[in-house]
């Protein structure tokens, strides 16, 4: 059993991290669902493994594109919850005081290059990226997020060509959630498999289990070493699946109950506290306090979301331009 | 009059012409199965089948030059491009191949594809979800662009444009989806090409499209307590332009003032605005001003957004200001 | 040896239409040289068994989309090089009355869907003429060009993932002359073969030796039946090389004159010529005869072209719309 | 003073800044081994190796992508699209993504990416390959945009450019690139954003950019010739505008005429007659005139080709008309 290698504070970690994804999504649902925020989000509930498994596989002195699934990306990587929930509410206190909202959290000093409101768009991004740790010849990794949908676009085939021709410090994370908004893949793609898409390119394409946070962890980790040694880019595949609709208040009407039930009985956070708890590297009641601790970092963020100013009128003329602001705003 | 929400009466024009027309399909993301995010195709898989309601995938450029290639071949296809912010990404198919195909063959090859494409902002959806980008169609020889601002003249001129043999780019407004308005039961057509007067007037010309013509009327009650007599004109189809309208309403007017929400810099009221100056100088009695987005990218919160698009009261205070 | 399934007419045929390429390609040349043709023009000289296999493996009523290097292909389907020549001209009685020139000759009458000035672009064209093959239920068969460099934007992936999807009746003919523009692929793709990117689409990917136009001719016509019987698209690579530069006047820096000679030593034209011969299903001077032929074809499309007119200037304001044109072009 | 060519000042502008800082690199197809197609970056790669220089494939959108993402790492890449004509294949890189990251992540990010594109025409290119964009840039905020004239001003204009932390669209002409001009040996910078008098006259403002100075000067020397003296402003820097120059120049003739190659419908022609007769009204004794390429595709044949764009003939009887 591959939960033999870790030790107790990496499981817990793991742990941890899922548990902070959900309970900042679900507290993101909640919020919306009350109209305390505005917009669109797309949470990543039943998604957890991929972000924690993938970004836990890093460095903080690594990067990563994240997507408009990408709170949970986010958070792995290192993002405050608090100061991501307030950019959710279109807060001053936000990452992005208020201007980008859910799908363009970002912080390069946290290795967060920004998601993406263009499906696809971040792939070329993080292989920019990727390119600048070759030029520099710092070799830190970038971590590309993106979905199914997502590898039907043009700028995923690009971006690959391109990372492996260059044998760019690069990985690819397909979370393969099955829908692109009410698109089956299975409807828009002939091939069972995006990783199999790999051998265009050149380059390793692996499947992983997206309900298994060590499958993925392990999975990126061999990526990342590989990248990091120069010898090009990986794209991982990770079967996975979103509870939660597209967006939420999507109705749905393109998969069953039974579907989603299926994947509810294999979530990955329940399947990792079972193994914690089977292996013995926890009991019961030391993930419960987790569990409390979670929900009330989750709590403060939302308190100090909701606490938040607003940004000021005159913000919405600033930041257009990094100088000449002014005459490039006024006419 | 029955009434129509706007999107409604889209839905409306495209059963219609494709009951009339087997040539007619509809393409885009999530068009099939879920009836568009917009819900305007609800319920066409199932009656019109999945040849002619397709469900793609991601790939707008890919999917807007199929259906150029399908229109090559005496399809008509109607394209979804879901956010209008999205023809970034398959500008190549709509202003390099369907806008151009027509001229460089000698006018061999017809391309009658439609291009709906939903824009505006004001739902919070941050800033590659809410442009208007109707100046970066305008400029393209070869595309016909429209952009009404009513129920009924979106289904009129949604018809017309799929029966015409051009692309035409068709601007919606996603804030306009949920409005309604009168819209008869019979069959009708709107010219494409022809601007409509919304409102008479003698003082003064506003000239707006899509969304803002509602922002336009508003002003207009406004302007009307206070005795101005605003004219509003709805130019409806962008391109061709139906200046005609514009001259008969500025030549009594004097005045004008174009209305839109896109960014103001190169947005399609400059070219309005030139043509006015250019061929009715003699008849302005003050300068024609502009009101139109401020030259930023949308903002997500809540406490700015509202603030980048034209209101009712920035139209008042500029009209004001012509009259002083 | 293949050429035993071939009988004499078919052989010629190939020939024939071998020799025509190349016969007008290199009259083009001359005049480009010449400045009797303006602008850019692109031979495809080395290149005349892929135009000529493809687009024999068609029946009339199937259709085309040729490339920038595209003369070949459209003479192979059936264009008048008359009528093309014109068309080089900038001629009213070219194919496009000379507003399209060497890049976009097209004639839906024969086939030719036309040609692109953006590279790649012409992929997703020919899938929609294959989906409305499919949606008309009239199955003709489409036969897309293109280069190994197009295979590296976008649109080949998003094209090839929908035909591959929707099993449209298309086929995929790359030409792979190793170089775009200055580029070597090798360069800038990892994969030694584009005809691996099939497999990423789940359809078959076949590799034809581009200097034996039996090869490719049996390859296309595999990929064609399956088309046309509701089974899907192909995607074939042939190798082959073109003799001239990139464009006339090109210093081809980027590759040696040795690589040049090795493969005019492949030569299409003569490999058949002495296949021909030795097979005994013609005589040297039978071959003679068919390059005097096409000899004077070719003088009489240039005299064509030469003493056509050039269209009234008026010509420039029409053609921009269908309908409603004056108004549309006037503000 | 020595006389080089554009494309070698625009060369000379790029070594400079390479050798200058470590970050600058160039990238487009071609750029390495050939040294661009119009010669830009020969003897690049030998001098700055392949890490720097890079031959990218056939993937404008991707690889303008990359260098989004390589500025946000540090890097200043210069990208090249080999003909403006393909920004459309990679529109939503520069539009959606270089122009957009800064705001949306509220500041953070800095994306200093230069994009040069040729446009033009003239070469008998045809329709996909001799357009003039610059309208689809100077429309999106974030975006700056520059249409040099001269090889002087291409060279300092463009090494500003790189040094600028925004990204800067560059546009050349393909018919300018062999023309010569003075450029010094010194090193020198041009502020982004400040227009030039190329030509100082009471009589009419004439406002161009890129190769339409030519043009502009051209006919002023004509009008000269008949005693009609014209300024001749060349605007250099679409965004940010110098209107001050605009004003200087138009409050002192009281005429104005725009010129641009660019199809006049949508051109940024309008975007400045508007701003000149929305803020210069007063001191009009004439509309604004512009004067610009017509609105269709550009054609092949050398008998067409000619037609579509201005020439100074066309500028000569523009200024005269308003002189009437
Ligand atoms: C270019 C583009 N096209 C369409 C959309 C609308 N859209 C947003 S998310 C999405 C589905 C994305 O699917 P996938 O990549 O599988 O990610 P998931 O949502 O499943 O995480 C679509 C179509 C978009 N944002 N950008
Ligand atoms: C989108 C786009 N990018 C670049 C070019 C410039 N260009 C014209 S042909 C060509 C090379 C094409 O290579 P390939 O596809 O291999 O075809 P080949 O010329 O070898 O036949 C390039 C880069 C273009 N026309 N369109
Ligand atoms: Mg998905
Ligand atoms: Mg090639």
């Amino acid at each position: 059993m591959i939960i033999k290698k870790y030790n107790r504070e990496t499981l817990l970690r793991f742990y941890r991290e899922m548990k902070r994804v959900r309970g900042f999504d679900t507290k993101a649902s909640e919020l919306f669902t009350k109209a305390m925020i505005a917009g669109n989000i797309h949470t990543c509930i039943g998604q957890e493994a991929t972000a924690v498994g993938g970004c836990l596989a890093l460095n903080p002195s690594d990067f990563i594109v994240a997507t408009h699934r990408g709170h949970g990306q986010c958070l792995a990587k290192g993002g405050d919850p608090g100061m991501m929930m307030a950019e959710l509410f279109g807060k001053e206190t936000g990452y992005c005081r208020g201007k980008g909202g859910s799908m363009h959290i970002a912080n390069v000093d946290i290795g967060i290059l920004g998601a993406n409101g263009i499906v696809g768009a971040g792939i070329p991004i993080g292989v920019g990226s990727a390119l600048a740790s070759k030029i520099l010849k710092t070799m830190e990794v970038t971590l590309v997020f993106f979905g199914d949908g997502a590898s039907n676009t043009g700028e995923f085939h690009e971006a690959l060509n391109m990372a492996s021709a260059w044998d760019l410090p690069v990985v690819f994370l397909c979370e393969n959630n099955k829908y692109a908004v009410s698109v089956n893949i299975d409807r828009v793609t002939k091939v069972k498999d995006i990783a199999e898409r790999a051998k265009g390119y050149g380059i390793p394409g692996v499947i992983t289990d997206g309900c298994d946070v060590l499958a993925v962890h392990e999975t990126v980790k061999k990526a990342v070493k590989r990248a990091r040694a120069g010898q090009g880019p990986t794209l991982v595949e990770a079967k996975t699946y979103r509870y939660h609709g597209h967006y939420e208040g999507d109705p749905q009407v393109y998969r069953t109950k039974e579907e989603v039930l299926e994947w509810k009985n294999r979530d990955a956070i329940e399947r990792l506290r079972k193994e914690i708890i089977e292996a013995g590297f926890a009991l019961e009641e030391e993930l419960a306090g987790i569990d409390k601790e979670v929900k009330e970092e989750m709590e403060a963020a939302v308190l100090f979301a909701q606490n938040s100013p607003y940004p000021e009128k005159k913000e919405v003329m600033t930041d257009v331009y990094a100088s000449d602001n002014e005459r490039g705003v006024a006419r | 009059m029955r009434q129509l929400t706007y999107s409604k009466a889209i839905s409306e024009a495209l059963r219609e012409e494709m009951l009339r027309n087997e040539a007619v399909i509809v393409m885009g993301e999530d068009m099939g199965v879920m009836g568009s995010v917009f819900g305007i195709t609800r319920g066409f898989m199932e009656e019109f089948g999945s040849d002619r309601v397709i469900d793609t995938p991601i790939s707008e450029n890919g999917f807007t030059s199929i259906a150029v290639g399908a229109a090559m071949r005496g399809l008509r296809p109607v394209v979804e491009i879901m956010y209008v912010d999205f023809t970034t990404v398959c500008y190549d198919a709509i202003a390099n191949q369907a806008a151009k195909m027509r001229y460089m063959t000698g006018g061999q090859l017809t391309i009658p594809v439609v291009i709906r494409a939903p824009g505006g902002a004001g739902r919070r959806n941050a800033g590659q979800h809410s442009q208007s980008l109707e100046a970066i169609f305008t400029h393209i020889p070869g595309l016909k662009v429209i952009a009404p601002s009513t129920p009924y003249d979106a289904k009129g001129l949604l018809k017309s444009a799929i029966r015409d043999d051009d692309p035409v780019v068709c601007i919606e407004h996603k804030l306009l989806y949920a409005g309604k308005g009168e819209v008869p039961e019979e069959e009708y057509l709107l010219e494409l090409g022809k601007a409509d007067v919304k409102r008479t007037g003698e003082d003064v010309t506003i000239i707006a499209w899509s969304r803002q013509v509602l922002s336009a009327l508003d002003a207009a009650e406004q302007l009307a307590k206070e005795g101005i007599n605003a004219e509003v004109v709805d130019l409806r189809s962008l391109v061709p332009l139906d200046f005609e309208t514009i001259s008969n309403s500025v030549t009594k007017t004097h005045r004008a003032v174009v209305v839109h929400e896109a960014v103001k810099r190169g947005g399609y009221g400059g070219e309005i605005a030139a043509q006015i100056s250019e061929e009715l100088f003699d008849y302005l009695d003050a300068p024609v001003k502009r009101v139109a987005g401020l030259n930023v990218i949308p903002p997500f919160s809540p406490a700015l957004e509202d603030y980048i698009y034209p209101h009712s009261s920035d139209i008042v205070a500029a009209v004001k200001e012509l009259l002083l």
